[in-house]
């Protein structure tokens, strides 16, 4: 007797995308900046906007992939000091100095990356406590290898990255659209999914067969590569080497991914959201300066516009939560655990 | 269903001296047996007897301290999944070892599911093979493309199942298939088929009547060690159990002589109460009274359960404590008007595995332990121990992690707690899942003794005859409703199922 | 929850209160200057005091009529200050006082400012930008001047303790490599501990109590910012023998220098070093140049060396530093206070009350700056490929004393 | 069912429960350090050192109280740093030099810093903002309301009661240790040995678990937070009175160390362990450790690699330690669990 439990077969759609309210907010600020400041919409202004975004728009790529996999990465600092000190200090004696200085910052961030994945997969530390003693090494680092602001970055870098291509389209467009396409194919290959089953549930990964220790030390070598690549991009809108990346860049990138609606317990979430993510915190500024505001305003008005941006973040979750009660005849968890 | 017939040909799988030790606690002690093709062979014991050990050292998980395993006569030592898979191994696990963010499509073919040229997982191929294999599984009506997480727990494991068997194995390892499975026919006629082929299976249960339909062999751990492999048929329950747990158990149900207090208002009453996933449910619930309910997978009970216990809003209807209307707006206010859930899954719901077991059980009422807010260890360990006894749980077991204990003692701490609560309404979810014969009596007593003393219990389980032989009155709920109530006389298992299954006894419809 | 229904309010009410600001802000623009300050991280003493001068001055007649002044606080973040200063050009900025974060970095950026005829002044800290002006105090060679004063008042030996301020900044290695030149020509000389105090008191206080245990007997203490920190250190832990110490200007440290006490049991101090007042000397400079009121034909000002021994101290009746004061009476500044916000000659505009509120002061009105000096060339901190003088690390105020046998 | 132990010897054992052990684990390796540091340069690790580190370890042990709490509840506070420097502000900016006004000037500073403190909680416990968001938005807004009022840097000096209090001794023994003392009495019995307490215990531990048993959540991850406000309170405002002047940056070296002494401590990020002796032990190991390296004299990029190549191998040396006890466990219940083995460290 076989048992027919007849079940409205759900339509294709997936949930609404947390990213999609975060994009929404992006417009409206947008909007609101380019009508206090009309040079917003030159392409000049969009030029320096998207130069102002993308270094933190892949830092904070490279550590999205570590919350997908329920960890916490501190380095993404670190990394960028020393691929910024070295760039300053490399680009222009080495042969071929930019491609060679590209190559090499990849692979120091892919060093420091193996070493986080190997002390957190391998030795079992906490994520957070252990890529804290790597942030700091990596400071020391870079202050060794630079000790004060100063070195000289290879005139390709400096100018044409953060120039425009064909003459109208900014490279760091480019360079972002780049990132968001690599993205838009990795979720798709096995070692994405892996990252997301590894977020989600770590013992039912294992179970199935998944090699839950090695998927995440790819996962920190990763978005090492990542770090050294952001490192690349600030040495070309700063044209030097500064020893120094201050702590409150660490704080905007976990901002962004926040904001961005990727889940700090892992397994929800993507990249897209997070580059939206850094691209919200980076207009606030420019919003912000065009609205009029100014001095010690801008921390107060940056502090609210913060919360404001999870605010829409729940609000999609409440949206998508009520949107997928009624079509699943068992909405046995009710009411959402975290 | 016919058993089939065991050829006395060379086994399949042959396991000898196998040893696995965790520290000081042997887990395995020196195991031989073997597997032959084409046959079940039942695998019994209490929790920590070594059965899930033995799956895990299999496959793959777990490698033994010590001993040699042979598979189709070469050496088998798999050191991950993906090597036993390969060599035609492949398990079920007890604790689902499914994704709950990815889909159905997905979770069958990780963790290599198919790629195209450039390495993209080919989601539309592997969604339409999906829809075959669920359609030659006979799991029907649920798409390939939904997510794991949004199934009911025995569609999850109906996956499970189907996973392990998609990789035609030469030996395949069912932990616990049944647990969350009402509609068991399906299960047969799987293992059935596999049978047909050839396949050697270790089935591991504690249920009785599935091992006596399904084995001819069986094998009884304790403590590690084999104490039995031999047939079944000359066996009787009893003497099972006592092999199994060491000493005479008889799994009887203690006898029932219910004191139903007809006078007073009902301690707790539902009155067309609907919510996400509940509609128009009526039921009264009278004091000294166990209420059963009996529902397949899925069907809402668990929604009724969170709706009970002020988990979930209530949409529309009403909800009655003592006779009066009650607003219960969250677990608090709930457990105010005294009415206790015990939850549906331990490990996520239940225990908190950070603190020791004692601190598991006192939390709901520590402040009674405290003056000025500070702990009196004295008091504190007073109660604990008298909610402990309660359930028969060994004091020594009180003071380590809770998580470095076995399932059923986890499950004696969780009911300790809920009656530390001195709770007038228990509502039980499934309380005996996973959880060894042993345990088992002691909380039929628990519940009935609750009764007894005027205590009332609401009480769903996927086991029908404890339903038939524990409870006064027994509802059925079916998509989301109640369609049926069975008082005791009529109770029997055959009649809950078919209830259950949607069809309609006029005799027991509900008004 | 049902908090849960409110919370579609809350984003509705803070967009609407973004744009209200914004109406009112461009309300009135008549023809002005537009004049922005960018400041950095606006947290310590000395940042603070420094903007508070230039927006008094930006306030004080005749420029409240002439300019339309604005203040953005870009933090520690050098991409943060590129993006301000980008939002600055594009809002029309006619001229941009800044303290750069980073000596190159903003090259780019300045250039694109100055391109477009911004006139863009350095305040404190410099940039190697030729189209920049700098008005800094880097080049006064504080390192040397204070090393040598420290051994000349130690007869070229004795334990030292070295407080270098903020590590990985281009006005700490300068400073460092001064100072360590001096120090190592005197064999006598001993750094027994040297720390990073980040220019804080609170952290200087803690580090120099930890070396002074390990090392009772210290002779002397160089230190950037933190003076005063590093002072209280040796106060509270040996009271009995002070140390002879070179420092900047706070307050307290001046009136302890002072104090025949303090001396009698070995303080001898010297309180040099820029302080805040370099920024409001910038400003007034920028404006000059901006209001075609002066010529620069260099574009590196040199902001003169503040040089206050223990026997130039002398106390200030009122608000204000007149006839040769230089400290205020103790509670009526906090003893961080420091006391080169003031400057009697560059910016009699400005009152004690101005400094620390950044309101003019009232019935004062701009006064014409003297000439200015011009600084020597630094490679790498206020030029590029350029050659620093020949003797960048020598005193230039202080005659070293022979080397004792 | 035989009892085989009686209760009094079962209970001594749970005492030394693991974090304890972890604690005093990291309070030997801080012994440890100075010791090899002693050998290599005799002045180092005279008993006057070893007092000055615990005096100016003060201000991460009271703040890291705090931290501990919000991270036992699976949160994080960002804003530590800011409400210490709001608090030094403010008891600068009331008391101004006079100690009568230390009597209402106190309270209101603590309740300033507490209201902070709620803020950060209201919105983690009801408007679901993640922690770390709401603590770091709060963090910065405040540090703008503060800069708007006080023009950047406090124009007034501090009570000179406060001043003293911090470098004053009583019977040879400076005070802030006296202070460090009754702070790890007091925060220790509060939460590992009230009832509240062990509720934050058992939210941080299982969140749906806490939720079914019906522990009033959101008050408590209120209280929490706003506790972490009056903690960093407290910490500026002995920071004030030791270095006798407040600015609104003077919080902001104790932000990170405040996370890395909860950590190395052994409490879990993910909620549910440690307890504040580990905190206290994590706040000395890391004062200490920025003592010796300054001692070691090397330029700041050495240090840096020191430092953090220190804290790596701390950390290290821990987790080889979790591995023991989790072998106790079993020999106390004679219980294999074995779907514990899996994995070692996963929160499943």
């Amino acid at each position: 007797m076989v048992m027919s439990m007849k079940q409205a077969s759900r339509e294709k759609g997936r949930p609404l995308p947390s990213s999609l309210f975060a994009a929404i907010l992006y417009v409206v600020m947008f909007v609101i900046y380019s009508i206090n400041a009309p040079s917003a919409i030159t392409l000049g202004g969009i030029t320096d906007l998207l130069n102002n975004t993308i270094v933190l728009a892949i830092a904070s790529a490279g550590l999205t992939l570590i919350i997908l996999a329920a960890e916490l990465d501190l380095s993404s600092v670190g990394v960028i000091a020393v691929s910024n000190v070295l760039v300053a200090t490399v680009s222009t004696k080495m042969p071929a100095g930019t491609i060679g200085s590209l190559l090499l910052v990849c692979l120091v961030g892919l060093l420091v990356g193996l070493v986080n994945g190997w002390l957190v997969a391998f030795l079992g530390l906490q994520s957070l406590a252990c890529t804290l003693g790597t942030m700091i090494m990596c400071q020391g680092i870079a202050l060794v290898i630079l000790d004060a602001p100063g070195g000289e970055v290879a005139a390709f870098i400096m100018n044409r990255l953060t120039d425009t291509v064909f003459g109208m389209i900014p490279v760091a467009g480019l360079i972002l659209a780049m990132v968001v396409l690599a993205w838009l194919l990795f979720r798709r290959t096995r070692f994405g999914i892996a990252i997301y089953a590894v977020g989600t549930d770590a013992v039912a990964s294992h179970l199935t067969g998944i090699d839950v220790k090695g998927t995440k030390l790819r996962v920190f070598a990763l978005a090492g590569v990542a770090y050294g690549l952001a490192g690349y991009l600030l040495s070309a809108q700063t044209g030097t080497g500064d020893p120094r990346v201050s702590n409150s860049f660490l704080l905007y990138v976990f901002a962004a991914v926040a904001i961005g609606g990727t889940s700090l317990g892992g397994g929800r979430g993507g990249v897209i959201g997070s580059v939206i993510g850094a691209a919200i915190l980076t207009v606030m500024q420019k919003l912000l300066f065009a609205v009029g505001v100014a001095d010690f305003y801008t921390n107060i008005f940056s502090g609210l516009i913060m919360v404001v941006a999870i605010l829409f973040g729940n609000l999609s979750a409440i949206l998508t939560l009520h949107q997928r009660m009624p079509l699943t005849r068992h909405g046995d968890h009710g009411y959402s655990a975290q | 269903m016919v058993k089939a017939n065991v050829s006395s040909l060379t086994p399949i799988l042959q396991a000898t001296g196998v040893h696995k030790r965790y520290g000081a606690t042997v887990a395995l002690d020196d195991l031989c047996f073997s597997l032959y093709p084409g046959e079940v062979c039942g695998l019994l014991g209490e929790n920590g007897a070594g059965k899930s050990t033995l799956v895990k050292i299999l496959s793959g998980i777990v490698v033994p301290d010590a001993g040699e395993i042979a598979l189709e006569g070469q050496a088998y030592q798999p050191h991950n999944i993906v090597d036993a898979r390969t060599r035609g191994v492949s398990t079920a696990f007890q604790e689902l070892s499914l994704i709950p963010t990815l889909s159905i499509a997905a979770n069958l073919f990780l963790p290599k599911p198919k790629v195209n040229a450039i390495g993209l997982v080919t989601i539309r191929a592997i969604e339409e093979l999906t829809e075959t294999i669920l359609k030659q599984y006979a799991v029907f009506d649920v798409s390939p493309s939904t997510l794991v997480g949004d199934l009911s727990l025995g569609l999850r494991q109906r996956i499970e199942i189907v996973r392990a068997m998609l990789r035609e194995p030469r030996v395949l390892l069912l932990d616990e298939p049944t647990a969350a499975i009402a509609d068991r026919e399906w299960l047969f006629g799987l293992i059935e088929s596999l049978l047909a082929r050839g396949t050697a299976i270790l089935y591991i249960t504690h249920r009785l009547d599935e091992v006596r339909r399904l084995c001819k062999r069986c094998v009884i751990l304790r403590n590690g060690r084999k104490v039995l492999d031999a047939a079944l048929e000359d066996m009787t329950d009893d003497q099972i159990f006592s092999k199994m747990a060491g000493r005479s158990v008889v799994e009887t149900y203690p006898i029932r002589e219910s004191n139903i207090d007809e006078a007073a208002p009902p301690v707790l009453a539902a009155h067309k109460a609907s919510a996400a996933g509940v509609n128009d449910v009526t039921f009264r619930l009278r004091r000294g009274e166990i209420l059963g309910l009996a529902a397949l997978e899925g069907q809402g009970q668990s929604s009724l359960f969170r709706v009970l216990a002020g988990l979930v809003p209530l949409k529309g209807g009403s909800i009655e404590v003592n006779g009066e209307p009650v607003r219960l707006r969250s677990a608090r206010s709930a457990r105010a008007t005294g009415i206790i859930l015990v939850p549906e899954e331990r490990k996520t719901e239940g225990i908190f595995n950070d603190l020791s077991t004692a601190a598991n059980i006192s939390i709901p009422i520590i402040n009674r332990a405290a003056r000025f807010n500070f702990i009196r260890n004295r008091k504190e360990r007073q109660m604990v121990e008298r909610g402990a006894s309660r359930v028969d749980l060994n004091s020594r077991y009180l003071w380590p992690n809770i998580n470095a204990l076995s399932g059923g003692n986890q499950q004696k701490a969780m009911l300790a707690r809920s009656l530390l609560a001195n709770p007038k309404c228990l509502l039980l979810f499934d309380p005996t899942r996973g959880v060894d014969v042993g345990t088992k009596q002691i909380i039929y007593q628990v519940i009935r003794k609750f009764a007894r003393e005027g205590g009332a219990a609401v009480f769903y389980s996927t086991e029908l005859d404890e339903l038939v032989h524990l409870c006064d009155r027994c509802l059925v709920m079916y998509r989301n409703a109640i369609v049926a109530e069975v008082r005791q006389e009529e109770l029997t298992p055959h009649l809950l199922l078919s209830l259950a299954a949607g069809h309609k006894i006029d005799a027991y419809g509900t008004a | 929850m049902n908090m849960r229904k409110f919370q579609w309010l809350i984003p509705i009410a803070v967009g609407c209160t973004l744009m209200a600001v914004a109406n009112q802000m461009d309300a009135q623009g008549a023809k002005k200057y537009k004049v922005f300050l960018d400041m950095s991280y606006s947290g310590n003493i000395w940042q603070a005091a420094a903007a508070n001068g230039i927006k008094a001055l930006a306030t004080t007649p005749p420029y409240d009529k002439l300019i339309e002044f604005k203040t953005i606080i870009s933090g520690t973040d050098v991409q943060k200050q590129i993006s301000d200063i980008q939002s600055m050009i594009a809002a029309g900025a006619n001229a941009i006082i800044i303290y750069p974060l980073s000596p190159t970095a903003l090259n780019r950026v300045i250039r694109q400012a100055t391109d477009r005829k911004v006139l863009v002044f350095t305040y404190d800290s410099t940039v190697t930008e030729p189209s920049a002006y700098n008005v800094s105090n880097i080049t006064a060679r504080y390192g040397a001047n204070t090393a040598q004063w420290m051994v000349n008042k130690l007869g070229g030996k004795g334990e030292i303790i070295f407080n270098h301020g903020v590590a990985g900044t281009a006005v700490t290695k300068t400073y460092d490599e001064q100072a360590y030149h001096i120090f190592h020509n005197y064999p006598g000389i001993k750094i027994v501990g040297d720390f990073y105090g980040n220019w804080n008191d609170s952290i200087s206080e803690a580090e120099v109590s930890k070396i002074l245990a390990a090392h009772p007997n210290v002779d002397g203490i160089w230190t950037v910012d933190g003076t005063y920190g590093s002072l209280q250190a040796v106060l509270k832990n040996r009271p009995s023998r002070l140390v002879v110490i070179a420092g900047q200007s706070n307050n307290g440290y001046r009136l302890m220098m002072a104090d025949p006490a303090m001396q009698a049991k070995g303080l001898q101090g010297i309180s040099s070093s820029a302080g805040p007042a370099v920024g409001g000397y910038a400003f007034k400079v920028m404006m000059e140049v901006l209001l075609d009121k002066k010529k620069l034909n260099g574009h590196n000002v040199e902001y003169p060396l503040p040089w206050v021994e223990a026997k130039d101290i002398k106390a200030c009746a009122g608000d204000r530093f007149e006839n040769g004061c230089n400290v205020f009476p103790d509670g009526k500044v906090p003893p961080l206070f420091l006391d080169t916000a003031l400057d009697p000659n560059f910016l009699p505009e400005l009152s004690l009350d101005a400094v620390q509120t950044g309101n003019p002061t009232p019935a004062a009105t701009i006064q014409p700056l003297p000439d200015v000096k011009y600084a020597d060339n630094l490679p790498g901190i206020n030029c590029q490929d350029c050659k620093a003088p020949a003797d960048a690390l020598e005193p230039n105020l202080v005659t070293p004393i022979p080397v004792p046998k | 069912m035989e009892n085989t132990a009686s209760p009094k010897v079962r209970f001594t054992v749970s005492a030394l429960r693991p974090e304890t052990i972890t604690a005093l684990l990291v309070l030997l390796a801080t012994v440890l350090m100075m010791l090899i540091m002693k050998a290599l340069n005799p002045t180092f690790g005279s008993l006057e050192q070893i007092a000055a580190i615990l005096t100016t370890s003060i201000f991460l042990v009271v703040a890291s109280y705090g931290q501990g709490l919000v991270i036992l509840l699976g949160g994080i506070d960002l804003s530590i740093g800011v409400v210490m420097s709001i608090g030094g502000m403010i008891i600068a900016g009331l008391t101004n030099g006079s100690n009568q006004a230390l009597v209402w000037a106190i309270p209101v500073t603590v309740l300033s810093c507490i209201a902070i403190g709620l803020v950060n909680g209201l919105g983690v416990a009801f408007l679901k903002v993640p922690p770390f968001i709401m603590t770091l938005a709060v963090a910065t807004a405040a540090f703008g309301v503060a800069l708007g009022l006080t023009a950047g840097s406090s124009q007034r000096t501090v009570a000179p009661a406060l001043q003293q209090l911090m470098s004053a001794r009583i019977s040879g023994i400076p005070i802030p240790i006296l202070l460090i003392g009754c702070f790890l009495i007091g925060g220790s019995l509060l939460q590992s040995r009230t009832a509240e307490g062990r509720k934050l215990y058992a939210i941080g531990s299982n969140l749906a678990a806490a939720r079914i048993v019906g522990l009033p959540i959101e008050a408590l991850t209120v209280a929490a937070y706003g506790m972490s406000g009056l903690c960093a309170s407290v910490a500026g405002m002995l920071l004030a009175g030791y270095s006798s002047g407040a600015t609104l940056d003077m919080g902001d070296p104790y932000l990170m160390p405040s996370i890395a002494a909860v950590v190395i401590g052994g409490a879990s990020v993910t909620g549910g362990k440690g307890n504040y002796l580990g905190t206290f032990a994590g706040a000395v190991f890391l004062s200490a450790l920025s003592t010796i390296i300054t001692v070691l004299s090397l330029s700041q990029g050495w240090r840096n690699i020191i430092q953090g190549g220190i804290i790596v191998i701390a950390l290290t040396l821990q987790t080889k330690q979790w591995y023991l006890q989790k072998m106790a466990n079993r020999r106390l219940t004679g219980q294999g669990s074995p779907n514990r083995a899996l994995s070692q460290n996963s929160k499943v």
